[in-house]
């Protein structure tokens, strides 16, 4: 065991924590006043409900021992087996419990960020509902068979160094199905202006996003070494280089805004998620920027159409993860990381092609489980708030508060 | 007695408070608004794309003026908030059949 | 000229706005308001327990219409505003002695 | 029926909604706005050193009543909201011609 | 001396002290708006004026060489002989600055967390010098006690990781006392309603402090190993399991509210904190929600009484840290950590003895001691702010500012 | 390579990229409200460009090998021959790429500061421009002559522990020489109120300063152990102490404000920049001390003076990193770091001397320097924005938004 690798998943499990508060307030400043704390909460419960069931038999399924290739066993439900020694199967250098709380930190953050999709309207106790069996049917096989010990789509050759497909394609594909399900906000489609509440703390929960980003890629490195130093690195640089990128294209258009830059920042730590330990540092100046324009022109087609994804969850994790996971299998290089293998650039195809194979059966497997989910819960509970809910806002009427006091 | 509603551009303000001040109006009492009108609102710039907003924050001042003093207060708020541009606001004149000031109880034109 | 001061609940802004734009009358000035009637507060949470906020969030549109405008304005905010609940509130008639418009320094009749 | 406008310090507005309250006025609305008047704005802490605000917060209500209980009304706020420091705000009444209770589309007298 | 370690107490240290800022904005967020600056301006006060005490000479009074079991001597006065070899004492493998500065940062929130029951009233300077006496007369000697080498609860054998008696009990049952003395806010009788200023500020704030509280129990492990690894999870564990039992319980009686979730958080993360590396991680799901329940309905108690401990930080951390010293009694389990012993569920009911006299003896002396200050400093300058200042708002009256600049 | 260290430097770096965010925060709550978000969105907006080009030519240029001791060589540009192994050149224990980064928001962070100088009126584009040229052509020169390996600065003898030349004169005397060029915004000269918008967002920025400062400082030691805790003691203690100053300061000219607190911790922070790691934890005392009072009265006879330059960069960095340059000289100590020497109090004079003539080439070079990038900025595409625009603000009229959406 080594203290400095152990000091460094532990903080970097800290941080990835503190990237769901991040979310509340990257999501809550997008929406309109009378929605803010209710999307804070949706956010904050997740939090609190998956972290306990994560430790109840998230893990075990997640990463428990392999059962075909598809699930892991029950060996190691509510922590049994799961002690202060390394496990022999993951992150050796560091206790097992360490690394168990580190991937608890992702799952919890995957179901958040769907959250963005439904604002303004989802009902709290169908939200929660649902996002107890999301991620018992779809985040915990699909991490099990990206990261698992065992895991198929692992031994099909996909890489995923932080989470491009787990996370990102899982969570981005999964919320364009559940706003199909759900439909549009109350005057979407009639193109009500739904202003922003409070552009600072977009700004704010961007920042928190990209701090703890730190530890989300630099600690999959699971040791604190050359290769975390390569994936911090290119984390920070594929941020920067998205938000020039977008910001530049908001300028084309009319004008660069904050509100653009932070996005771009965003959308540019999602791409380099599955690459940041395959690829060298400045492969990060492409796939930020790629990702970018990317995102922005999905988001601007998104919002042309009938479709109230509301916070672009699909535009700009699912689009951002989806080029992630190739620009992976295009720039990643064996002498950055043994761990994984030379892409596009250095001369072989073989991994792009296991990368889009990857890619695209995690968007099907997400798309159809979540919409078969999202009609369940919609046909047994109602996944909508009432109309006169939806108008006077869900910050009352879900949860009997306001978010700023009144004289 | 009358009140002056004067709804004028934000930055107005400023100007229109100076030149009463100038020609003897004190007091007055100052209101954030949203307004809308021929101006046609305002694009603003969304992650990607732009929205339209259609009310603008404007200030709408109150003044409640003697008769005597009803044409300059107009014509200096008129004059300082004028730019020009559509969206340069209203003012209406009402009437005001009493004033109490609460500190002394003096009443109507003693109370202004 | 009339001032019509209306106080309605804040959802019912959009639908007031869409129905006076129906009838000609674009320019109006918005705000926001608390207020407080036969409605009676409204219960919040509290960390535990709940505690009741009497003054509740309305807005305040004021539209300033000719006097022949001034029935189908009355019409229009009073059927779109209404829900039928406590708490739907006011609307008050003011008379409007002079207008001004403070680009062109239109008067009165002009100027609404 | 006559509206009562009253601005006054924020403070002010507890006592004052709990002495209308007891002469039997419960409808009203409530606005924070800012003003200035006698009263010489307010000293705030900068960095080091400090600056002047001209502008200070007050509460501005609006009490629509019945003719016959002006007086009552005036009478309750100008004695409650009154510290007899400069600044304590001023009462102005308004000519109402036409009332309306959304909810009900009650008219005049019966809408108050 | 471990790079490992040191790394991990260094900012172990950074996040506890990001604490007392968390703190500041959970309170501010929870009065009304023209007391937001004045109760943010407490914590930041205390952070600076205990910060430069603390190594003046509080450090040496808590931990430096035991005298009697009392006290610390003052051989370390003005750092003396702390530098940046390990202390033979504590830490053995940091740097003894690292671990006096961690301890540091124990004692700047201890203090800070009172603050939330005199809110909206309480006279600036007279809160300092209190805030001085307090430190120098409890919280010093009780750290000994417990932490201290050669401290008597130590001795006597009660356990307390990382504050939940130091910390918690002594601030939450000194917060009443000092709210009995000053008595209640203007209105407060009456049941004026006093809507919280800014929620979303509380829900930040809430998670700094939970954040931060990664620092404050696996930093108490104070080196980087199993241990810490131990006290993360159940830490992490605890609040969420307290988060979803006061949301519950919210729901039950009317509605699942951002307050309820934070507030539930943060009272989770208080009852681990005395437990977290003496229990098995999954021992922090009943002492998590245990703590909620317990401190939602003594909440609800306190509201109807006449008694204005304003943010109830003894309902939160007086009870939370009761509940949690007793639990730690119940659950400890010496498989978890060698320096622990077994609790009442292994068996033995002697650890549960000593937890409930260390909490007696806590519980007497602070409210004496408290009682006793207050009502000293109440006499000597007074406590209270004038009523028109009170009526004004603290943030114009005692710091000529206010939060959000007007026209 | 240390693992222990490189999780150090990591977390380190992650901290010090947390504070430009910071900055973003701290200064927007200053200004008026209609300029919230394109304050915030200079710092942001930095970030990303200066993230890139320090890995594209800023790192070779500011510590490549050393060309005549006055800037690195082209060796190193695009990170070639920057690797997952360490330097030789610098921080031996950890990967290069980690030093590479940890620098790098030095880099990013020391252009931010500066725009507190030109809020409210400054156009962004020219922004951009003047920023991408300081950057080029002040800020890789000086901070190649005091950290490069065979920078003539460095061989003379001055001592910079984590920046107070590099980062705080250089960004405070550039901040003045730009604002003199810009000129005051509309108002200010007629002494126009400007209220700051949001003084809790000012705190929390300065939170989050002063978290991220303990990567700034204690990361300085570029290794984990006592010299990082002897550097983060220092820094936490000057932080308070220069609080507890500003505060008394301003209570005996009339009140003790937040913003008072907030502003001298921050000064209190500059300071023991370049001294945190050469000198006795307790001489934090009075470097905290003289700077905030230094600071305090400065920027009072600031104000009174005819110059904008708005948020007193020039007062807060320029001096107080000016005074913890001397302050170095005055109480460094061999026996704290080897790498340093004594100073006056322990008995020579000769360090003083280095440190003036290194703070008087400084001075110089950035004022200088600045005028003449921003003369020619101004020159070529003008530095303000239209008179209209300014008094609309910057929000709507640079960046086409505005912070709190209406109703
Ligand atoms: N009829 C009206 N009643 C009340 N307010 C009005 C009316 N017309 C305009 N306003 C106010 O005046 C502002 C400016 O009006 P607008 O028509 O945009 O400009 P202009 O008068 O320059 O053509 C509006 O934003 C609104 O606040
Ligand atoms: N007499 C009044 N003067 C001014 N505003 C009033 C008056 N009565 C009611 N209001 C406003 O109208 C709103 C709705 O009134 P309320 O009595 O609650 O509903 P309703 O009219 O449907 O019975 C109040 O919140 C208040 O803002
Ligand atoms: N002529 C006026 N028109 C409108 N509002 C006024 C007028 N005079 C004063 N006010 C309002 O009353 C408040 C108090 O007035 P001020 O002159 O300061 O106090 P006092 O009446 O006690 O001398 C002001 O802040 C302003 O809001």
């Amino acid at each position: 065991m080594s203290s400095g690798d152990t000091a460094w998943i532990l903080i970097s499990a800290a941080l990835v924590m503190l990237m769901t508060p991040g979310l509340a307030l990257f999501y809550a400043g997008m929406v309109r006043k009378k929605n803010v704390l209710s999307t804070m909460m949706m956010s904050f419960a997740i939090l609190a409900v998956i972290g306990v069931l994560w430790v109840l038999y998230g893990y075990t399924l997640s990463f428990g021992p392999d059962k075909g290739g598809f699930i892991g066993g029950l060996e190691w439900i509510g922590l049994r087996n799961v002690g202060q020694e390394p496990s022999s199967a993951y992150a050796t250098t560091v206790p097992h419990l360490a690394f168990m709380m580190y991937q608890g930190m992702f799952a919890i953050i995957t179901v958040a960020l769907m959250t963005g999709a439904v604002v303004e309207r989802i009902k709290f106790s169908s939200l929660l509902i649902f996002s107890v069996l999301w991620f018992t049917l779809i985040y915990c096989p699909v991490a099990h068979w990206v990261w698992g010990s065992g895991g198929w789509l692992a031994k099909l050759g996909a890489l995923d160094f932080a989470g491009g497909t787990v996370v990102h394609i899982t969570a981005g594909v999964s919320a364009m199905a559940l706003a199909l399900v759900l439909g549009p906000r109350k005057g979407f489609t009639e193109r009500h202006p739904m202003e922003p509440a409070n552009i600072p703390m977009v700004a704010l929960g961007a920042a928190l996003l990209w701090f703890g980003w730190f530890g989300f890629n630099a600690g999959s490195a699971l040791s604190s070494g050359g290769l975390a130093a390569n994936a911090f690195v290119a984390t920070n640089t594929a941020a920067c280089s998205a938000a020039i990128t977008w910001m530049s294209l908001g300028w084309i258009h009319r004008r660069p805004s904050l509100l653009g830059v932070a996005t771009g920042a965003v959308v540019g730590l999602v791409a380099i998620t599955p690459a940041a330990g395959f690829v060298n540092p400045l492969a990060a100046i492409p796939i930020g920027a790629v990702a970018a324009a990317i995102s922005f022109y999905v988001m601007m087609w998104r919002t042309k159409q009938k479709v109230d994804e509301s916070l672009d969850v699909w535009a700009c994790h699912g689009m951002g993860g989806t080029w992630g996971a190739l620009a992976t299998g295009i720039f990643a290089s064996a002498a950055v990381n043994a761990a994984g293998t030379d892409g596009l650039v250095y001369g072989s195809a073989a991994l792009l092609a296991k990368q889009a194979a990857a890619v695209g059966v995690v968007w099907i497997v997400a798309f159809a489980g979540t919409w078969v989910i999202a009609k369940a819960v919609n046909a047994v509970v109602g996944l909508r708030v009432k109309e006169e809910e939806e108008v006077v806002g869900l910050d009352i009427s879900q949860h009997g508060e306001r978010a700023y006091g009144g004289l | 007695m009358k009140k002056v509603e004067a709804i004028i551009r934000e930055e107005k303000l400023e100007p229109v408070r100076a030149a009463l001040e100038g020609i003897g109006v004190y007091g007055m009492t100052v209101a954030e608004v949203s307004g809308r009108g021929r101006e046609k609102g305002i694009p603003l710039q969304w992650r990607s794309g732009e929205y339209r907003v259609e009310f603008l924050p404007k200030v709408k001042i109150e003044v409640v003026v003697l008769d005597e003093d009803l044409s300059r207060t107009l014509n200096a708020i008129v004059t300082k908030a004028r730019t020009g541009e559509r969206g340069d606001g209203k003012v209406f004149v009402i009437p005001v059949e009493h004033a109490v000031r609460v500190r002394t109880g003096d009443r109507d034109d003693n109370a202004v």
